[in-house]
């Protein structure tokens, strides 16, 4: 269970918001809106841990983020406007290594497996750089397919995408909330999530 | 308890700022004043020196200007310290107030120093471990400037600057060591700092000048250091109201 | 009480007038230049927030208040 | 935790090795830095024998230097290093295998090229033993120190020459144990001493410095 | 046709101003290369005193060589070089002000500060002068030839080290006349020749470097 | 007037698009039309004369703009998807540089008024870093208010732009169209030019 309370975001002279919370339980996505700089990404940065909030308080599992850091990172998957691939590296290289640093090792089968499902057989050896917009989003989010971790947290995941690939991500979506994990996402497109409690949250 | 309370309430800018405010001319007439003295004790009053002529009354800034350059330093790195353990606004301001100071008094011990040296050694310059380190240290002084100014936002400017500084504090020693080291086992050293037993009179002046010079750092500090805190709380409601109030 | 026997004697300094005086000079200029410099930005500073904060106080009084 | 350290080594090498320029430009530039110098001082031997240790450790120094701005900054662009602080690993232990990783790009290199530029300069054979040395043994605490100096000084303007401004005088006790170990060879003084400190230094940036530089990363991911 | 060279001088002058660090850091790293020197060599006096043209000419080109990166760098990712490009003025008269500026603000404060470093080096009073001579005259067309590599390398990966790869070589000429000619001062033959050889250079280069730059700036846009 | 005559343009290994060709006529606006990556951007930037085309002729006036480089320059004016602004400088201090670099002076009164017109008064002395996007993006098309050349190639001017900087930005365009300007341009957006003879081309 993840816990916001009365959070607070400065950047330079602006006050994104301030006396922002929530909570959010297992099954549950909260499905972050507002206009173009009103601060959601700055509040998905400031719930991973890398923002400090200029005041309030996040707690995951009734304890403060910053207490559990290491804890707290295991148990928490990101994915942000950038797709934190290597473009010299192939898709199965790059899945490697961030399954690994992930904390999570995987054999070749499982990772064939999954960037298969992604759409990206017989281009597991093609270096990224080759690959197009979209194709390099959906390495970034082979390791949806495979992650087990209890809290998602994405930013605009569906961007780059074609349909097929956003419809494919909302299953991906719903079958982590069914097995009681938890999301917190933004996107500016209309995406229905077909499973799990779904609340909207706005700010700005 | 009430002491915590209070503790943070001076640390608070908006108590902090008018505070400063007020002792700035206290400092700074402490600092006129010793100075006076000073002076007129070293150059109106102190004999000469019998090794080195009248050349030795450089010593009277010299020494107090390279004591503070090394000082300063170390309050900075204090302030960091504080700043980074305990996350306080004023500790990162502080820093930033002391180091045009500091570098100043650094490159004024330079120059006295070398306008010390040629009569004395009969160069401007040896690459002398105190010599170098105090050059290094100038150097460190303008790092630090120039990460603080490079960093947009003040809070993250302050984190990265008192790391520089606490990673710089540790290197100090060594970096004097390794020249010292260098220098000595290299050749025999070729320069004697002359350590004559000063005269009383002299050690008094030279006390005096230390004492304005440090009054004077403190008087600076806290001025740059009201600058700093106003622009970086320009928004907060006691700095509004405090220029609107001087408005009316 | 005074070492000196004559003002020039003192601006000689024993023929190291150049240097001790180089020194003293500079220094003095250093402590003069500091000071103004500081006390100039802390004037630009407020003259600067204040016209911001007047700017913004027209702004804020014009807008309709919605 | 040893895994993870590997685990970011065998991933910044594999990356130095389908770039390539990399490796080779950091070392071309020590090479060309060293060979500027008999052209600026002359071709006296005796002076050039006398200059080596030092003109030889400044290249070094400088070409390591060189290749600090995209230590983090490869990661930083492209959101990988955002997934780095997030995992369930200390990130100090991370920088860490970037250190190695870097100094295996950077310094190693020079290391194995340094007795051959060390010839040019008429170096006799215990001085060019010791020269390596002293860079194989010093070269560590450039990348660690200069770690902290990349870290701090990442995605700013001009993090260039900002990042040489900070990082410079804290290379200066390096510099000055590896060349005088060199020199005190040289003049048959022997180097020990000057070797065992190089070390101690080392193993204190590489068991320190990562943590420093790790604290500076997460103040840049803010 | 002045006009325009003047304009772009103007902006780049302004926009250096407001940045500050960049003055800074090029003159502090070359005050702290050449202090390097003699941490790297040793302290005495009758050897420094004659690695002091080589030394100093070194740290100059390396100094200026650092600042190359940025020359077009910050105008080509804001979308101004396309502008500049698409002036109805030449593109070549356009790099002949961004080179002059790039001297005033990354040359010119070397030639001003050399002759404090020469006095660390314990250089005569002729000497002095000549070296902030050469460093005045050859400096421009440090800044000249630099454009152009800088132009070559623009926006590619790696760009930095390439472009000392590319730069280093040609500046070869202009270090050995520079250096060339303190060293002859110092040992009483006179510097003349090599001054006037230095100072065809720049005028080659100021003269012939920009339309160079400009051609490759144009590729750079495709 | 000008034409383009059987256009290819290749990349990498891709063929965006051959054998396009059109005439723009003074008083006309093309509004360039495409997927993301369909071209668009190279086609503008071959119109421009940055980008040499494979194959195929462009002509300014009846002659080739590759023969009239500087001509052909004093007569165009080109917006991309960069602001092409300093963030160190001030609104007013970009705009004085960007007149100067396009040939033309400007006097205080000009600018300042050109300044008011895009909605900064006010704002002309604080430095551009501070500006929001759309702000910056205004501080780029203050250009629009004075210019007076005959040729406007805009590449999405509208991103980032408020409801009424569009319209005001179509107000624009349309005197510029009236004047007897041409333009051509390219959005994402649907945006209505009231005055001028306005074509579609559709690439990719
Ligand atoms: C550029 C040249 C010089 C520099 C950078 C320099 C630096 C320093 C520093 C950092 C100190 C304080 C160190 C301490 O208190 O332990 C100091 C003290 C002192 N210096 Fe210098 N110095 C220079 C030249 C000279 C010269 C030429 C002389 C005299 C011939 C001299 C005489 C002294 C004396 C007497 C002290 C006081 C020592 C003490 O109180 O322990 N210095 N200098
Ligand atoms: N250093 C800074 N100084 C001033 N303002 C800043 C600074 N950094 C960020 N901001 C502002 O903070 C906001 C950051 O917004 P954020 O990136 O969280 O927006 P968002 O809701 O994710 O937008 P988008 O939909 O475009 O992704 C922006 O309005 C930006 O202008
Ligand atoms: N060096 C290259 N190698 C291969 N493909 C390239 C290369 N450079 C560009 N491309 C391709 O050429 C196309 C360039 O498209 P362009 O920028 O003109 O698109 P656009 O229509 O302007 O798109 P947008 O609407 O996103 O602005 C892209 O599909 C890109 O992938
Ligand atoms: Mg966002
Ligand atoms: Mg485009």
């Amino acid at each position: 269970m993840l816990e916001a309370d009365n959070l607070e975001c400065l950047r330079g002279d602006n006050r994104l918001f301030a006396g922002l919370g929530f909570t959010l339980a297992p099954g549950e996505l909260i499905y972050l809106q507002g206009r173009n700089g009103a601060g959601k990404t700055s509040l998905l940065r400031m719930l991973i841990g890398l923002l400090p909030p200029e005041s309030g308080d996040i707690r995951w599992q009734g304890e403060s983020i910053g207490k559990q850091r290491d804890e707290y990172h295991a148990a928490l998957c990101y994915l942000g406007h950038h797709n934190a691939i290597k473009e010299e590296l192939t898709p199965l290289e790059n899945f490697h290594h961030a399954a690994r640093f992930a904390g999570q090792d995987m054999d070749e089968d499982a990772a064939l497996d999954a960037l298969a499902q992604v759409g990206l057989a017989g281009r597991e050896d093609l270096p990224c750089r080759y690959l197009s917009q979209g194709q390099k989003r959906r390495v970034a989010l082979a390791r949806l397919v495979v992650d087990r971790r209890p809290l998602w947290v994405l930013d605009e995941p569906f961007v780059a995408l074609d349909v097929a690939a956003v419809d494919w991500l909302a299953q991906i979506i719903s079958a982590h909330l069914q097995r009681g994990g938890m999301a917190i996402m933004t996107t500016h497109q209309a995406v229905e999530i077909p499973a799990g409690a779904v609340r909207e949250l706005r700010i700005g | 308890m009430i002491d915590r309370f209070n503790l943070y309430r001076f640390a608070s800018p908006a108590t902090f700022y008018p505070l400063a405010g007020k002792l700035i001319p206290w400092f700074a007439a402490a600092g006129v004043l010793f100075g006076l003295v000073g002076l007129y004790i070293g150059m109106l009053v102190a004999p000469t020196d019998f090794q080195q002529g009248e050349g030795y009354r450089i010593i009277f800034i010299h020494v107090p200007t390279s004591w503070m350059s090394m000082f300063i330093y170390l309050v900075m790195a204090f302030w960091a310290a504080i700043g980074l353990a305990f996350n306080t606004r004023l500790s990162g301001m502080m820093a930033q107030a002391l180091a045009p100071t500091g570098a100043l008094m650094a490159f004024l011990s330079l120059w006295t120093g070398a306008l010390w040296g040629k009569p004395m050694w009969g160069t401007w310059w040896v690459w002398d471990a105190r010599l170098t380190s105090e050059l290094i240290l100038l150097f460190l002084y303008i790092g630090y400037m120039a990460l603080v100014a490079a960093i947009d936002d003040p809070r993250r400017a302050d984190k990265a600057g008192g790391i520089l500084l606490l990673v710089g504090v540790v290197n100090i020693p060594i970096i004097y060591f390794s020249v010292k080291w260098w220098n000595t086992l290299h050749q025999g050293s070729s320069v004697n700092l002359t350590k004559s037993s000063m005269a009383e009179i002299m050690l008094w002046g030279m006390l005096l000048m230390a004492l304005a010079f440090w009054m004077y750092a403190i008087a600076v500090a806290l001025a740059r250091v009201r600058t700093l805190m106003l622009e970086r709380e320009r928004n907060a409601e006691w700095v509004r109201k405090m220029l609107s109030e001087e408005n009316a | 009480m005074i070492y000196w026997n004559s003002f020039a004697d003192f601006l000689a300094m024993g023929g190291y007038g150049l240097y001790v005086w180089g020194s003293f000079g500079v220094t003095a200029l250093v402590m003069v230049a500091e000071p103004i410099l500081v006390a100039r930005n802390q004037r630009a500073s407020v003259a600067r927030l204040k016209r911001q904060l007047r700017a913004e106080q027209r702004a804020e009084s014009r807008s309709p208040a919605a | 935790m040893l895994k993870i350290i590997f685990s970011v080594i065998a991933r910044d090498l594999q990356l130095a090795m389908r770039r390539q320029a990399d490796i080779v430009s950091a070392l071309f530039f020590f090479v060309i830095v060293v060979s500027l110098f008999p052209l600026g001082i002359g071709p006296e031997t005796d002076l050039l024998r006398k200059l080596a240790p030092g003109v030889l450790w400044v290249a070094a120094l400088l070409a390591t230097m060189l290749s600090l701005p995209r230590l983090f900054a490869d990661d930083h662009r492209d959101g990988t290093l955002e997934q780095l602080a997030l995992s369930p690993y200390p990130l100090g232990l991370i920088v860490t295998g970037k250190t190695i990783a870097h100094w295996l790009v950077s310094g190693l290199p020079l290391a194995l090229i340094a007795p051959i530029l060390g010839v040019q300069f008429d170096l006799a054979a215990d001085a060019l033993w010791v020269l390596t040395l002293t860079i194989l043994i010093g070269t560590p605490a450039l990348s660690g120190i200069g770690a902290i100096g990349a870290a701090l000084t990442l995605g700013l303007r001009g993090g260039g020459v900002l990042l040489s401004l900070l990082v410079l005088p804290l290379y200066i006790p390096v510099l000055i144990f590896g060349a005088g170990a060199v020199e005190a060879t040289v003049s048959g003084l022997g180097g020990d001493g000057h070797l065992s400190l190089l070390a101690a230094m080392t193993t204190a940036a590489i068991g320190f410095a990562p943590w420093a530089s790790a604290a500076a990363l997460k103040i840049a991911l803010e």
